[in-house]
């Protein structure tokens, strides 16, 4: 009886959860340097921590401000097209319960600029970087990755689930054909490890999870935002221009942990990226329960600009008392 | 998310630079909350870094501390006050400015900044300050600024849907004050008003306000080719230039309004979109 | 320049969001008796207000105790299926950001008890009574709407949308073929309006909501939960004993909001009953602008008992400055 | 949803009565806190509908303030006191927990209830209320509503991790009281202790605790077939009965922890599947 002589559950970890961060004493100091005692591995690619930055909640210059990229386990950088893309009209934001809806539309100067511009400096600046791979077309896939092939960008992520493009965007990411061949084409343009980020808008998730792995992808990241919109009750029209946006932050979150459980089910070796709603280092931790290898911090970032580096030395320390996962993920493998 | 990690200010502005960084979110102490109208407030704020850093149009994010509204409210800074204080003047428009209204000095609020590119106040010249409603306090850090500069004029031109709630502050930091009520004209009025009086080739109107309002003052002064700097509105996600949210559209494309903004020069803005 | 004279945008109702309600003198009282001045119509039943109670958020000797249930637009009452279910093991919710996760599993005491016990108490009571209809197979709820075709409820809402049982329920929800045959089977059983409540769990909800139409609904309810989950991070098991569950609460009103948006796009005819995280009268207010005729309240009641009665109360007085759309309402037609 | 619409404890109460009702969920003061062990903590709350309607058993649900937690945390009120005020008693498991441990008196508090059919006390007997942790608090009041009752016994047995935290507040209730700290031993040590006292016809067994303890309580008493009361746990969405979230299973079925129970006679209970 002992363990349970006391009524109530679950007792917490030393850690606090953002949300209702309510102890001053925290001690955590995400400016002060700090080794890392806790890495992982993503596709054969060691991060030194297990968490990144989402794709879309980076921006280099904004963030370098705040913190030490290289701080990072990895730098999830906003998805480049082809050519420069200006995205949606504004408004493209509004606030959801907990949460956030955006139209961005990934808006990008395009892959020649961030190769020029972004990518050398992140990697100067000793980042680990997953460049984001956006198009409106295969073709446009094809062209991106080419560019990137012989890039020093570290891995590849097609991002096949935004929702808030016209034409490709979400639409590849839920038709499991069209992904495995779009995966299949792109996988016999490099060889850097490629992640496939998939949608939650879809009925069967691991269905496109199995088409993406099988078309050849090393790692899935997933979630992508969920469609949602608000509307303005004085006008009674939606407040995004572009009508309806991408759901993300806290919100999400059990959704998020709930598709990358199933898939981990399904697929037992792929490596995955979870993503949705992490803002502390125990989401980040629920995460890794769930079968991931790896976090990504979005709309959390937004919110603190130093999020991801709490994220990542909170987890860092939740992960002392926890060798077992701890040794499985420096493996490169995940729980269960 | 509800609650920065940092809950005193000094200790994460130092920390913060000593690592060579700016700080990020932080708890400050309010120090001051005085009702100027209905549902408009003046807050005042201690925050030493956010005091010394901030320009004429920078503004601060502010955070509701109820987890149902995450994102940030950015609000100019109206003027930088002795000890370290900032003072911000809000209306009372939806949740966040509501729960912001009902604080009181001692109590605390979660802040970001200062945060964006302000108006560039190249030097002596005649400044015309047209503001309308609660656009009036990025204006008012303007005044502040011009009235230390050595052979700056500065002229106010205000317009309110009803009590001048800013007249009083502003009235005693500028050479001239004008302003005028709904139901009498607008800030256009007040503008042809002082025409008589403006060297087009010494003025520069800076002005911030709905942006209809800021459209019309803009026409009005390219007319005249004076030059006009505008304080952009936009829905923000994060106001520091992370997420692209807050774009305008400009002739060198969709700008954002935290970080490449709030203020723009009025020849740069394409209005059609960005006027929503 | 009158209109805008004032920066700010979107000025406040009186009414509140309850999500922050900061004001003591709101001055609506759930409790005193209320006439009700604005009602909707839903495939050709009066509603006395435009808001009723979701599925499995009403229990009938729970809430009466609380408030009159002749108050409500409509009582919604928890599935029933052909014989008493037991439902799914305990833990069966968690908490999520501003959400629950739930794996109830549809206990019931099954129809027959439904007739004796709960029905006609209700409608003594005064409620319109929208029944809720389960079952693991097409001939389970074909015996279930047998049963109902001549009792008394108002309205029977077909759940093919319940993430937490194996057979049925999700899964029919999301095949639009097995969906349609489903309807088209029960329309021949019944004249009572039947409504068709969708899963947000699908790729594509106008294909289900189509083929729903097609088989013979009268209207559509949604959103049921979107399949989530919680993990305990000292044991790194899930909580819930089903291991995942469906998610609802305020954290995912932005998502509902935008699958009643698409459907009343796609089907500008069909009656839609909102669902998803409302918890006041502004957010239901946003569905109505979105193209609901009516709203239903599920998570929130769990919180309040009172809630229902309040988000009514809160819509009705809403509705007086906004005549355009109260008068659609009135008339069976939606906001555009 | 973090806030009731009621502030003020008195108008809901009446206008829910005068209604013919309960109370919906009220925003109440709270008037007490102490700290009775590390993370242990009793708080007295400003509520005379409650205090009124509460048996031995009952229980209050208390909602934390932020929106990231929404859902009703369940504690067992452990005495009824002067002015209209319950008490509580809980220990900080969690971020609910951990907020109202931050709450002080003069601040308020979401609270709906009383909730729950609580112990049977049938008259005249010996009562063994065998509480383990924070099992102990509806013992508590279920000792002082036995001390009311003529010709009825009562003796406590408590089984704590470390501090005896509630024995200064038991111990003036029963005739007598035991107590044992996990490292000494469990209360099926106590009991075994006290069985030679014990006469099984005129005695019952209330039990509240983990629910591996109560399961070994129960097994203890039914070989000597003494009538025994669990007061369960379980994870709640709605605690009113509305939800179906909290059953336990029982030889009738699954039945609701939070309307059905808490407390259930031991024969009825089903080990296996509840004991999660
Ligand atoms: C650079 C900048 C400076 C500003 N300076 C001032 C100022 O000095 N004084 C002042 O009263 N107001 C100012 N505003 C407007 C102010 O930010 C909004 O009134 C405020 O965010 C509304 O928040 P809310 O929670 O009350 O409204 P809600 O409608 O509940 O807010 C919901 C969301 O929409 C956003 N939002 C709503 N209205 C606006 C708006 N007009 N502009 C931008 N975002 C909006 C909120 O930030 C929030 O994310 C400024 C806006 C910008 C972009
Ligand atoms: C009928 C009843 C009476 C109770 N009486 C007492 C009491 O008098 N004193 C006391 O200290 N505790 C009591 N508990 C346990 C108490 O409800 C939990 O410790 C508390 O809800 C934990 O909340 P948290 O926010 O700190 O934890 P978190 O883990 O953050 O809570 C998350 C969610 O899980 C639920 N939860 C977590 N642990 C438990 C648990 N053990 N039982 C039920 N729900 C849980 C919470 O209510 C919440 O919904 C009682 C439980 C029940 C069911
Ligand atoms: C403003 C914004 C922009 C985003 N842009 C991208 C993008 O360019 N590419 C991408 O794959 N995901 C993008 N995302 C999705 C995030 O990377 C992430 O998958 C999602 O927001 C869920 O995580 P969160 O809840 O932590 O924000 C964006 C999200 C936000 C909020
Ligand atoms: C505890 C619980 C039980 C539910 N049971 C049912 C059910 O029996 N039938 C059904 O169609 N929906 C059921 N639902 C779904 C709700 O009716 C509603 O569609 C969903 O919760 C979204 O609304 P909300 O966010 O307001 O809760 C249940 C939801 C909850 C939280
Ligand atoms: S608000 Fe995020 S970039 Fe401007
Ligand atoms: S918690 Fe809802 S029925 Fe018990």
């Amino acid at each position: 009886m002992d363990e349970t002589m006391e009524k109530g559950g679950t007792v917490m970890d030393g850690e606090q959860d953002a949300s209702t961060n309510q102890n001053p004493a925290l001690g955590m100091d995400p400016l002060e340097p700090h080794s890392w005692k806790h890495g992982t591995v993503v596709a054969g690619v060691p991060w030194k921590n297990p968490v990144g930055t989402a794709s879309g909640t980076f921006n280099l210059d904004a963030c370098q401000d705040y913190y030490d990229v290289a701080d990072m386990g990895a730098i999830g950088t906003k998805g480049v097209s082809p050519i420069p893309w200006e995205g949606n009209p504004s408004p493209r934001t509004a606030e959801t319960p907990a949460g956030m809806v955006n139209s961005v539309g990934l808006q990008n100067p395009g892959v020649d600029r961030y190769l020029v511009d972004e990518l050398p400096r992140l990697k100067s600046l000793g980042a680990t970087v997953v460049t984001n791979v956006a198009g409106h077309s295969d073709d446009d896939y094809a062209q991106v990755v080419e560019r990137l092939a012989d890039s020093p960008a570290d891995m590849l992520e097609i991002n096949v689930s935004c929702p808030n493009v016209s034409h490709g965007g979400m639409s590849v990411g839920t038709d499991p054909k069209a992904l495995n061949r779009l995966i299949h084409r792109l996988r016999g343009m490099t060889d850097k490890p490629m992640v496939v980020k998939l949608t939650p808008n879809v009925t069967d998730i691991v269905a496109v999870a199995q088409a993406s792995v099988e078309g050849g992808a090393d790692a899935l990241s997933l979630i992508n935002t969920l469609v949602g919109m608000r509307i303005d009750i004085t006008t009674g029209e939606p407040i995004l221009a572009q009508e309806t946006g991408g759901v993300s932050g806290p919100c999400v979150f059990p959704i998020a942990l709930g598709f990358v459980w199933r898939v981990r089910k399904a697929l037992p070796d792929i490596p995955i990226i979870g993503i949705g709603g992490i803002d502390s280092g125990e989401k980040a931790l629920e995460f890794l329960y769930a079968g991931a290898n790896a976090v990504e911090v979005g709309a959390a970032a937004l919110l603190d600009p130093v999020a991801p580096v709490r994220v990542a030395r909170e987890l860092d320390d939740l992960l002392d008392s926890r060798p077992e996962l701890a040794d499985l993920l420096a493996q490169g493998k995940t729980w269960k | 998310m509800s609650q920065a990690v940092f809950t005193t200010t000094e200790p994460v502005i130092d920390r913060a630079r000593r690592a060579g960084r700016r700080p990020g979110r932080r708890t400050d102490m309010i120090t001051g909350m005085e009702a100027l109208d209905r549902d408009v407030w003046r807050m005042t704020i201690k925050d030493p870094f956010a005091a010394q850093e901030a320009h004429p149009g920078s503004f601060v994010n502010l955070y509701p501390a109820d987890s149902m509204t995450l994102l940030p409210r950015p609000l100019g800074i109206s003027r930088v006050l002795d000890g370290g204080q900032i003072e911000v003047i809000f209306g009372v428009v939806g949740k966040g400015t509501r729960e912001f209204s009902e604080l009181r000095p001692g109590d605390s609020v979660d802040l970001l900044g200062p945060l964006g590119k302000g108006f560039d106040l190249g030097g002596a010249a005649h400044y015309i300050l047209v503001g309308g409603g609660l656009g009036v306090p990025p204006l008012i850090r303007a005044a502040q600024a011009i009235r230390g500069m050595e052979g700056a004029q500065s002229t106010a031109l205000l317009g309110y849907r009803n009590l001048h709630f800013a007249d009083r502050i502003v009235e005693r930091l500028v050479d001239d004050l004008r302003s005028i009520s709904n139901d009498h004209g607008d800030v256009i009025t007040l503008l042809d008003g002082v025409e008589s009086g403006i060297d087009p080739s010494n003025t520069v109107i800076l002005t911030c306000g709905p942006t209809p309002m800021m459209e019309a003052v803009a026409s009005w002064a390219g007319k005249r080719s004076i030059p006009t700097q505008c304080c952009m509105e936009s829905r923000m996600g994060c106001g520091y230039g992370t997420c692209v949210a807050c774009v305008v559209d400009t002739v060198n494309g969709r700008l954002k309004v935290c970080k490449d903004g709030p203020v723009f020069r009025a020849q740069d803005l394409v209005w059609k979109d960005g006027g929503r």
